[in-house]
């Protein structure tokens, strides 16, 4: 492999990791119950990005396919939370 | 047609009933002929394959032809073989007594298929040869009594199911870690290769170790001491022949799984594992018996002798002699009948008494003679007096203790075939006995009991016949102990004589 | 739609004649496909709507795709320095599309696009809620989802 | 603070979600069919489905996902379960060992050969039970709501 | 080797978005600006990456599989983030005290579910 | 033979049927199966009075050696003819005597069934089909004890009897087994000649165990009190259960094994002792008791213990005593509770102070009555004077104790004497007393059993050798264990045991001059029984209940909690114990092999799985839960497992919707436990997961060997025709795993469908009802702990404000 | 790696039990979600974890050269996951129901049937 895109792909999990990391604290910080589900979700798409960077490491292509279904179904959990919102009302920061 | 594909009907012909039965949701007659008829089928196939199993020797089907290690086999030994046939009278009987029994609303959210499928679980559980398939079964036939046990959706039924759920899911998470880390440690999921290949690893203790967890995993299932809390906390609350079901069977297969991997498996490091086994045994005993004394309902009273019962099965496990396992095997055919039908004649009290309470109960013997009648031949042989089938079954166990001088339980072991005639005798008196407290029962007598009486009748003539007849099945007990105590057998049969 | 349809059922068709069942046979066949289409049914109103929406199509994703990357980089730098230059604020933007799907399509594109996210349409479908993270000057603002508007309105209708 | 209430219909969510939604039993479907060679099969394929269905109820309400399953969920997983237990059969018919897998190979004029077998059918039964079991709690729990 | 260097360059500039995205969230000062900053940046991060992805694997297959993550992500993505900041807004989470507008409020009815449009919109769009 | 046994039960079924049939005079139509069957017995009388001893066998249960067989000798012919003979009347006169009764019919079933089990004991060969018929007339017992159910004396005095001789009954099954481990067989022919018995080393377990057995079924000290309760039965039961048959089971077992197991000085010790003292307590009890039926059952306790007595000293006199005795006994003894059932029946009375002077009304009854209680007493020339002074003579002649036992002998004898006058004289004679009913003569279905009973008593004694000679030296060699070479006779002249039986009659009528005195004087025996074994037995039974109650109460309390806490105290103790035991415990811990993304996940899951515990909010939770699912999804994506990965997300997603589902409807996350629980858990949870982490570390340091998952790889493409292993595994290779999974999710369909559908019972209505019951609850509980709280601060600074 | 995996399964398994012993059952539900991922994590763990070596054999081929992530494992996990998702999802409703039944959500007060 490239060496310049190998130490990229090496800064690149470095960069994601301490991304999901901050996701996370936003995850538990809240305050409300909609932030946590923006983090949620963002922490989706990183997951994605992070899946797209491994099959490059590895050089197998079966890996995207994670990444398309988590494309096309983490925001379930989004649309379930707000109906949550809809129908409990809570909104978690009291 | 290869008679092999035996070994696979008593899963295929529940698992079809129930797959069909779903799909018939609302047909009431429907729903019932498939439960009767289908059960009776199963009755029929699984003693064909348990003559064919005495006449022919070990079974094996090898589900999809896959050669046996990598596949999963299905294995009919006279253990497996036996305890399917338990399970498929119990299911018929229950099938029959629901005929009656089961509200039709029931009917339409399951009732039928969840019974099919949780005999299809309990038969898999049984026949299979794979550990891992071991765990699907185990939580086919969890799930199913899940269903069952809420079927209904009372208070009691809810505080009683999260109970049951939670430490039978805990439960199932350490089975699945056992084997896992078997897994880990061998590489395989076949409970023969499994045996082969522990057998060659140098640290035995290492074995142990994971035996250990198995045992815990499957205690629980069985209800042991002291993880039996699950039982008490909700075998009384459903539907009783639900109830009749579970107490025959559910924790049956914990015990055939100790059975299975402690005389296959893990035989090596038995100082541990089967001294162990032993002080269980006998705190079950014990802490089982006296939890019934306890008790003034007559469900309540039930649902702690199966503990105190699962009791007597381990301690012929954990004796580990030739007639000790006998003892074991004998103990656990007298008791998934009597144990079954005990539930069923309590059924049948709650509908001519009115009531589960001791209290409230009463006269029975007066107006009932049939039943009281029906209600002593398994409640005696539970309490194991001659020459009912309980009689031989403790007494095997207690000759096979005094052969290895294993006092305490031989002590504990009577003390608490006293103790559980103190509780049968406790509802005798109060239920039948005694004058019913209030002159005219609540209750409108229900009329059509015949077929109830006929079901109950059923099981306890065959509770007499195994007193009355004890020796074919003692020679069915001792080829499914020898087998037991010849894991090679098992082994060349599975693997064929051949180690990959 | 229906002019759709039938190029992707070409694209599958030449994918398949040419024994090239993959994403590049596919693009080829649908390439050739929308020739066909527009060379042979010219005359057809739907083809004729069809024929301008596809490269309309491709000139709106190289915009949106510009103006994704342009949001990104505007939100990465108040994102990245300490003061946030921020005057967020939420603004009622009249609507010129009309069917669901236009709208929708709006939205999502808005969501997607500098400093905005759609909140919501309003009941009488007139107006939409967005809100803006830059509202220095409103009129801009405005002016900018408008253009969008027209853009996506030109390859929807 | 006192929580307000609103309502979750939006014409974007609604709308978007009707545009999903096609995308993702396509998807589903191509998730069941690959999965015998590729990453896939009945189990993440009846998932991505049911997820589909339980995205209609969410978006619009428990009628119209209803409406558009058109069957019972429950009656759905009896089909699976009776699938899934018939897949196990055939190879009994030709005095093969119950579960063996049938392989029979169809010549169509357009797609070529098509390779239909009993660990097909067995994952479209389990495609199918996955599909009705999901459904069926998420349905009964919205249907909960009314009641 | 080009096209490696090409696709490396894809890919840190997706995990610099990424990045950018959860500093956002992790800074920005109330939901509806986080949002902004995951929105977008997600959609584009994970975009950037897959096309870096493309351009590794330089394969029909590969690229068709990379465009369907970015189409769903696309499609998808704000979508989420309309239901979630909907809801958010509707429930009352209160908005950044720098926000210097908000025609929005008050005009949603709790129990008929109506969101009224402004009444200069209504009447300017009434006009046929 | 064993049609004779099962003749019995067969009959018992149809009883209530014949019962039905034969009307008033069912008993004597019942009666007629025990009269064939005395003479069947009868037959056989020749052959076994010349020694000889009949063999019977049938096959039943060879695997543990159990067969049907039936051996007749002395002994055992004995019993036959006495349970056969004696039941004949029973059933003719409780036919009668229970005439009106409504269960009448029950009471023969129970009856007959009892007659069954009582002739298989006493003639099986096999130990263990003794023991099946032992038991079998425990449970009869049971039902005939409790046969007036519905009072609850009857029901308690039932359970009691039941539980004593049930728990002997167990120790002797155990003793059985053991004896026939050391004699190589449960046949009594094979093992009574077998030699070494007494030098195994399971003799003294054995011994003990089957004396308990013996002890507890024949009422010996302190396991008397069940017999007298017993008498709750109707009096034709203890006619023949409690005096004359079932009782004896326990003498009939000792003087059966006597040829094996006695003469050791165990065995001369034990019964001996429990015979001498039980003769005394039972016959002192007698002497006080006024009960007509409380008298004689004491007396038939006194009775039993005088023969554990002589059949522990193993004399061939003793031996001989022992059989005479038994048959008097049987004879005055069944006779004078018949005799109890008349007073009871014809006259009302219950108790001895209730009679007087009914000779004149009931002459042919007293005339019955003296001569049953003469034979009691011993006096000449009735039987019980010729078993008297055998027994007088083998006490004498006793190896050891002699002094001692003597003694107590004719000390008992005295009081017997008292006793005798008590019964013969005390309703019949002095001043006429007013009796709860009209008194008169029963007719003759009642009186003709205690009047050849007592007649025979009386032929025996005027001609001891027509037992003698007929049976009793036969009975008597079996008890001994070789033939005999004494002979009964009415007058030995005067000797010893003449002179001492002759001053206990004049001290024992003299005592009948004070009787009154004598209870005065014996009160103290009343405080006794406070502490008497009975008050053990209550004591007992109460604290095993109440230790029960403790025990169900502590274990099974309903905490969820606890339970876990125990099985998962469990899971910590056994598998770290095995995990110490392991020789050399290498854990395999290296942190070489790591990429920066594989732990930032990890370490990401962590803090996940941490957060979630700790944050406050279920929705907080949930949301970590989603996070954390994507996490797990990537390391199993790192590590190769695609199909997993992608199912991980997807199941993931969908769990987060179920929970969001019924989220709003379920409360808040609350802070219920106190800090010191939560210390606890935390340490119980932070243990179990050390083991975990510790086993994982343990395991894949120790794998050595290949496993199967390369066939998978070799396979899957050229057999399963599938490029994707894990999934061709999924619905191939493991298909029926599959199949089971699809299977258990269709249960969950059912089972939710079921219990959302099925409701029962009224519940709220609505949503916002159920949410305002929740929290209408919530509140009031926070404002009664509120309340508490501010009232405890309140005391609190009331109490600092004093200071 | 396995070191760290180890300690993250002990993690979960240590959280997971932490939740079931709460007196809240919404909690014990969370807990039920835990253990069922760290049994899962187990397997996976101590089946031997590799790099980058998907179990899939390539288009056009009978089998995959070179070694290949044990897939036994996987399937078996995977099967695992399911199981668990469907004992969960049924777990959940029980939950929801018994809450509504008993109108409570603490344990304490779940103790009627002992
Ligand atoms: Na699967
Ligand atoms: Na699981």
């Amino acid at each position: 492999m490239n060496p310049v895109l190998d130490y990229t792909l090496w800064l690149c999990f470095a960069v994601l990791s301490v991304a999901i990391f901050l996701a996370l604290w936003r995850l538990f910080k809240g305050p409300t119950l909609p932030d946590r589900v923006v983090a949620l979700e963002l922490i989706a798409s990183m997951t994605v990005g992070l899946i797209g960077l491994y099959a490059i490491r590895t050089g197998r292509d079966a890996f995207i396919d994670v990444a398309m279904v988590l494309a096309l179904t983490a925001f379930l959990a989004a649309i379930g939370f707000a109906r949550y919102l809809e129908k409990g009302s809570h909104r978690d920061d009291h | 047609m290869d008679l092999e594909v035996l070994v696979a009907l008593p899963i295929i012909i529940p698992l079809l009933l129930g797959a069909l039965s779903l799909t018939v949701l609302s047909n009431h007659s429907a729903q019932r002929w498939l439960g009767a008829i289908g059960t009776a089928l199963l009755l029929i196939c699984s003693v064909w394959l348990l003559l064919h199993t005495r006449e022919v020797g070990i079974q094996v089907l090898e589900v999809g032809s896959w050669p046996a290690p990598f596949g999963i086999v299905l294995v009919s030994d006279m253990l497996g073989a036996i305890m399917v046939v338990l399970a498929s009278i119990t299911g018929f009987a229950t099938a029959l007594y629901s005929l009656k029994t089961v509200r039709k609303r029931f009917e339409r959210f399951g009732y039928y298929p969840l019974l099919h499928l949780l005999l299809a679980g309990v038969n898999g559980a049984f026949l299979t040869g794979d550990i891992f398939n071991l765990y699907v079964w185990f939580e086919v036939l969890l799930v199913a009594s899940f269903a069952l046990l809420i079927l209904g959706g009372e208070r009691a039924q809810m505080e009683g199911a999260i109970k049951y759920v939670t430490l039978n899911l805990l439960s199932s998470a350490l089975f699945l870690t056992a084997i896992g880390l078997t897994y880990g440690l061998v590489g395989t999921l076949n409970m023969a290769d499994i045996a082969v290949k522990m057998a060659s690893l140098e640290d035995q203790k290492m074995v142990t170790v994971i035996a250990s967890l198995f045992l815990i995993a499957f205690a629980i299932k069985a209800a042991a001491f002291p993880l039996f809390f699950w039982l008490p906390a909700s075998y009384h609350t459903p539907q009783v022949a639900v109830s009749a079901i579970f107490a025959g069977l559910l924790t049956k297969v914990g015990v055939y799984a100790l059975y299975r991997v402690f005389t296959l498996i893990f035989t090596a490091d038995t100082g541990f594992t089967h001294e162990i086994l032993l002080w269980i045994a006998i705190f079950t005993m014990l802490t089982g018996v006296l939890g019934a004394a306890a008790q003034f309902e007559v469900r309540r009273i039930l649902s702690f002798h199966i503990i105190s019962q699962i009791g007597y099965m381990i301690l012929g496990l954990a004796l580990f002699t030739p007639l000790a396992l006998i003892g074991g095997v004998f103990y656990i055919m007298h008791h998934i009948i009597v144990k079954a039908n005990l539930f069923l004649v309590a059924g049948l009290m709650y509908r001519l008494g009115g009531s589960f309470e001791l209290k409230k109960l009463g006269g029975l013997y007066r107006n009932h003679p049939g039943l009281a009648v029906l209600f002593l031949i398994p409640a005696l042989s539970l309490a194991g007096v001659p020459p009912l089938s309980g009689f031989f079954a403790k007494f095997i166990l207690i000759k096979a203790g005094v052969e290895a001088g294993a006092w305490w339980a031989v002590g504990i072991a009577l003390l608490v075939g006293l103790l559980t005639l103190f509780s049968m005798i406790k509802i005798w008196n109060e239920a039948f006995w005694k004058a019913s407290p209030e002159p005219n029962p609540a209750v409108p007598a229900p009329t059509r009991n015949a077929l109830l009486y006929w079901t109950i009748g059923l099981l306890a003539a065959m509770t007499v016949c195994i007193g009355l007849f004890a020796q074919p099945i003692y020679q069915m007990a001792e080829m499914a102990a020898a087998q037991l105590l010849n894991p090679a057998g098992y082994i060349e049969a599975v693997l064929g004589g051949t180690t990959p | 739609m229906n002019v759709l349809l039938s190029n992707l059922v070409l694209a599958l068709i030449w994918a398949a004649l040419t024994d090239t069942m993959n994403a590049g046979g596919l693009v080829i066949g649908f390439f050739i496909g929308y020739l066909v289409l527009v060379l042979v049914f010219r005359q057809h109103p739907d083809v004729r709507q069809y024929r301008l929406r596809v490269p309309r199509m491709f000139s709106f994703v190289v915009f949106f795709t510009k103006e994704l990357i342009m949001a990104n980089l505007k939100v990465a730098y108040d994102v990245l320095t300490p003061i946030h230059l921020m005057k967020p604020g939420v603004i009622a933007m009249p609507l010129r599309a009309e069917s669901d799907l236009e709208i929708t399509m709006l939205a999502n594109a808005i969501s997607l696009t500098p400093g905005s996210l759609s909140l919501d349409v309003s009941s009488d479908r007139k107006v939409l809620y967005v809100h803006v993270m830059y509202l220095h000057n409103e009129e801009d603002v405005m002016n900018e989802l408008k253009r969008m508007e027209t853009k996506i309105l030109r390859v929807m209708r | 603070m006192k929580p307000r209430r609103f309502n979750m219909r939006s014409l974007i969510l609604n709308t978007g979600s009707s545009l999903l939604l096609p995308l993702l039993v396509l998807f589903s479907l191509f998730l069941l069919l690959r999965g015998h060679d590729e990453p896939g099969g009945g189990f993440i394929g009846g998932l991505v489905a049911a997820a589909a269905v339980a995205l209609k109820l969410f978006a619009e309400d428990y009628k119209a996902a209803r409406d558009m399953l058109r069957v019972h969920p429950l009656q759905l997983v009896g089909i699976g379960l009776v699938l899934a237990a018939v897949a196990s059969l055939p190879p009994l018919f030709v005095g093969e060992s119950f579960f063996t897998a049938q392989w029979w190979s169809l010549d169509l004029p357009i797609f070529g050969e098509l390779k239909l077998s009993t660990p097909l059918l067995f994952d479209i039964g389990v495609f199918l039970g996955v599909i009705g079991t999901v459904l069926t709690v998420v349905f009964t729990l919205a249907e909960a709501e009314h009641s | 080797m080009i096209i490696d260097i090409l696709a490396a360059f894809f890919i840190a500039a997706g995990s610099f978005f990424m990045l950018v995205a959860s500093l956002g969230v992790f800074r920005m000062p109330d939901l509806l600006t986080r949002m902004h900053a995951t929105t977008k940046s997600g959609v584009l991060g994970a975009g950037l990456i897959m096309c870096g992805v493309m351009l590794f694997f330089v394969d029909s297959g590969v690229t068709l599989k990379a465009l369907a993550v970015m189409a769903f992500t696309t499609l998808t993505s704000p979508i989420a983030a309309h239901a979630i900041g909907r809801a958010g807004y509707f429930i009352g989470v209160p908005l950044w005290d720098k926000t210097i507008k908000d025609e929005l409020h008050g005009r949603y009815d709790e129990e008929t579910h109506v969101l009224r449009s402004p009444e200069h919109l209504q009447d300017k769009q009434d006009k046929p | 033979m064993l049609i004779a046994v099962l003749s019995c039960f067969i009959l018992a079924c149809f009883a209530p049927w014949l019962h039905r049939l034969g009307g008033r005079h069912s008993g004597w139509l019942l009666a007629l199966l025990p009269a064939s069957l005395f003479a069947y017995f009868a037959s056989m009388l020749p052959l076994v009075s010349q020694g000889h001893s009949l063999q019977f066998a049938y096959a039943w249960f060879p695997g543990m050696g159990i067969q049907l067989s039936f051996l007749v000798d002395g002994l055992s012919l004995l019993f036959a003819l006495l349970i056969t003979g004696i039941g004949f009347f029973i059933l003719a006169y409780g036919g009668r005597y229970l005439e009106k009764h409504k269960d009448l019919g029950r009471f023969f079933v129970f009856l007959l069934g009892f007659m069954g089990s009582m002739l298989g004991v006493v003639l099986s060969d096999n130990l263990i089909s003794l023991f099946v018929f032992w038991e079998l007339t425990t449970v009869t017992s049971f039902m005939l004890i409790g046969f007036n159910h519905e009072q609850e004396d009857a029901r308690k005095k039932a359970h009691q009897g039941l539980m004593i001789t049930v728990m002997g009954g167990l120790a002797l099954m155990t003793g059985f087994i053991m004896l026939g481990m050391a004699a190589g067989s449960y046949e009594l022919s094979t093992i009574l000649y077998s030699d070494g018995l007494t030098e195994h080393a399971l003799y003294l377990p054995m011994l003990l165990l089957i004396l308990l057995g013996a002890f507890t079924k024949s009422a010996q000290a302190p396991f008397h009190f069940w017999l007298p309760n017993a008498m709750a039965a109707p009096t034709p039961v203890s006619a023949y259960l409690h005096s004359a048959t079932m009782v004896k089971a326990g003498v009939y077992l000792l003087a059966r094994l006597n040829p094996g197991l006695g003469g050791t000085d165990t065995w001369l010790l034990m019964l001996t002792l429990f015979g001498a003292l039980t003769m005394l307590t039972g016959i002192f009890l007698a002497s006080r008791a006024t009960g007509v039926k409380k008298v004689l059952a004491y007396s038939t306790v006194m009775a039993l213990g005088t023969l554990t007595m002589l059949l522990g000293l193993g004399t061939e006199t003793a031996a001989l005593a022992a059989v005479t005795f038994l048959l008097a006994h049987a004879l005055y003894k069944g006779a004078l509770f018949m005799v109890a059932g008349i007073l009871d029946h014809s006259a009302g009375v219950k108790d001895f102070t209730q009679a007087g002077g009914l000779r004149h009304s009931m002459p042919k009854t007293t005339v019955v009555a003296v001569l049953a209680s003469l034979s009691l007493a011993g006096i000449i020339p009735l039987f019980g004077f010729v078993g008297k002074e055998l027994l007088l003579e083998a006490v004498l002649s006793a190896s050891n104790w002699h002094i001692g036992l003597t003694i107590a002998t004719v000390i008992a004898n005295i009081l017997v004497v008292l006793v005798a006058a008590i019964v013969a004289l005390k309703p019949w004679f002095g001043a006429v007393v007013d009796t709860p009913k009209k008194p008169h003569d029963p007719d003759i279905a009642l009186l003709i059993g205690p009047a050849v009973l007592a007649t025979l008593g009386l032929l025996f004694g005027l001609m001891p050798f027509i037992a003698d000679k007929g049976l009793l030296a036969a009975a008597a060699g079996a008890v001994y264990g070789q033939p005999i070479e004494l002979y009964l006779a009415l007058w030995h002249g005067i000797n010893l045991p003449l002179m001492l039986s002759l001053s206990s009659l004049l001290l024992g009528l003299l005592l009948f001059k004070v009787w009154g005195g004598w209870r005065q004087l014996t009160n103290f025996m009343h405080s006794a029984e406070k502490i008497g074994p009975e008050v053990v037995y209550e004591r007992l039974m109460l604290g095993m209940t109440q230790f029960a109650a403790w025990q169900t109460n502590t274990l099974q309390n309903g905490y969820l909690r606890n339970y876990l806490i125990t099985t998962l105290g469990t899971v910590i103790i056994v598998v770290g114990w095995a995990l110490l035991r392991v020789n050399q415990l290498e854990l395999n811990i290296s942190f070489q092999d790591m990429r920066v993304h594989e732990v930032a996940i990890a370490v990401l899951l962590i803090f996940s799985a941490l957060i979630a515990v700790l944050v406050r909010s279920f929705l907080a939770a949930v949301a970590m839960l989603g996070a954390l699912g994507f996490g797990v999804a990537l390391l199993y994506v790192f590590f190769s497992a695609i199909d997993v990965g992608i199912t991980q997300v997807l199941v993931e997603t969908i769990t987060v919707l179920l929970l969001v589902l019924v989220l709003y409807r379920l409360p808040e996350f609350r802070s219920l436990s106190s800090t010191a629980n939560r210390i606890r858990d935390a340490i119980i949870a932070g243990m179990t997961g050390l083991l975990m982490t510790i086993l994982i570390l343990v395991i894949t340091g120790a794998r050595q060997l290949e496993g199967i998952s390369e066939y998978f790889l070799q396979n899957s493409g050229p057999l399963g025709h599938g490029r994707n292993v894990v999934n061709v595994i999924l619905v191939d290779f493991r298909a029926l795993d599959t199949l089971g999974e699809v299977f258990v999710l269709a249960l969950v369909a059912i089972g939710v469908y079921a219990m959302i559908h099925l409701r029962t019972g009224a519940l709220p209505v609505t949503n916002s009802d159920r949410r305002a019951a929740f929290n209408l609850r919530r509140s009031q509980k926070d404002k009664a702990k509120a309340d508490a709280k501010a009232e405890a601060e309140a005391s609190a600074a009331a109490s600092k404000g004093e200071e | 790696m396995t070191t760290l995996m180890a300690i993250l399964i002990g993690t979960f398994y240590a959280a997971a039990i932490y939740m079931m012993l709460r007196r809240s059952v919404v909690k014990l539900v969370i807990g039920l979600i835990l253990l069922s991922n760290a049994a899962n994590l187990l397997i996976f763990t101590v089946a031997g974890m590799d790099r980058g070596i998907p179990p899939l054999i390539p288009k056009g081929e009978l089998l995959i050269e070179g070694p290949a992530a044990d897939p036994l494992a996987q399937a078996v996990i995977l099967t695992s996951i399911v199981i668990g998702f469907g004992v969960l999802a049924f777990a959940v409703v029980l939950i929801h129901r018994a809450c509504e039944v008993v109108q409570t959500d603490d344990m304490n007060e779940m103790k009627g049937t002992d």
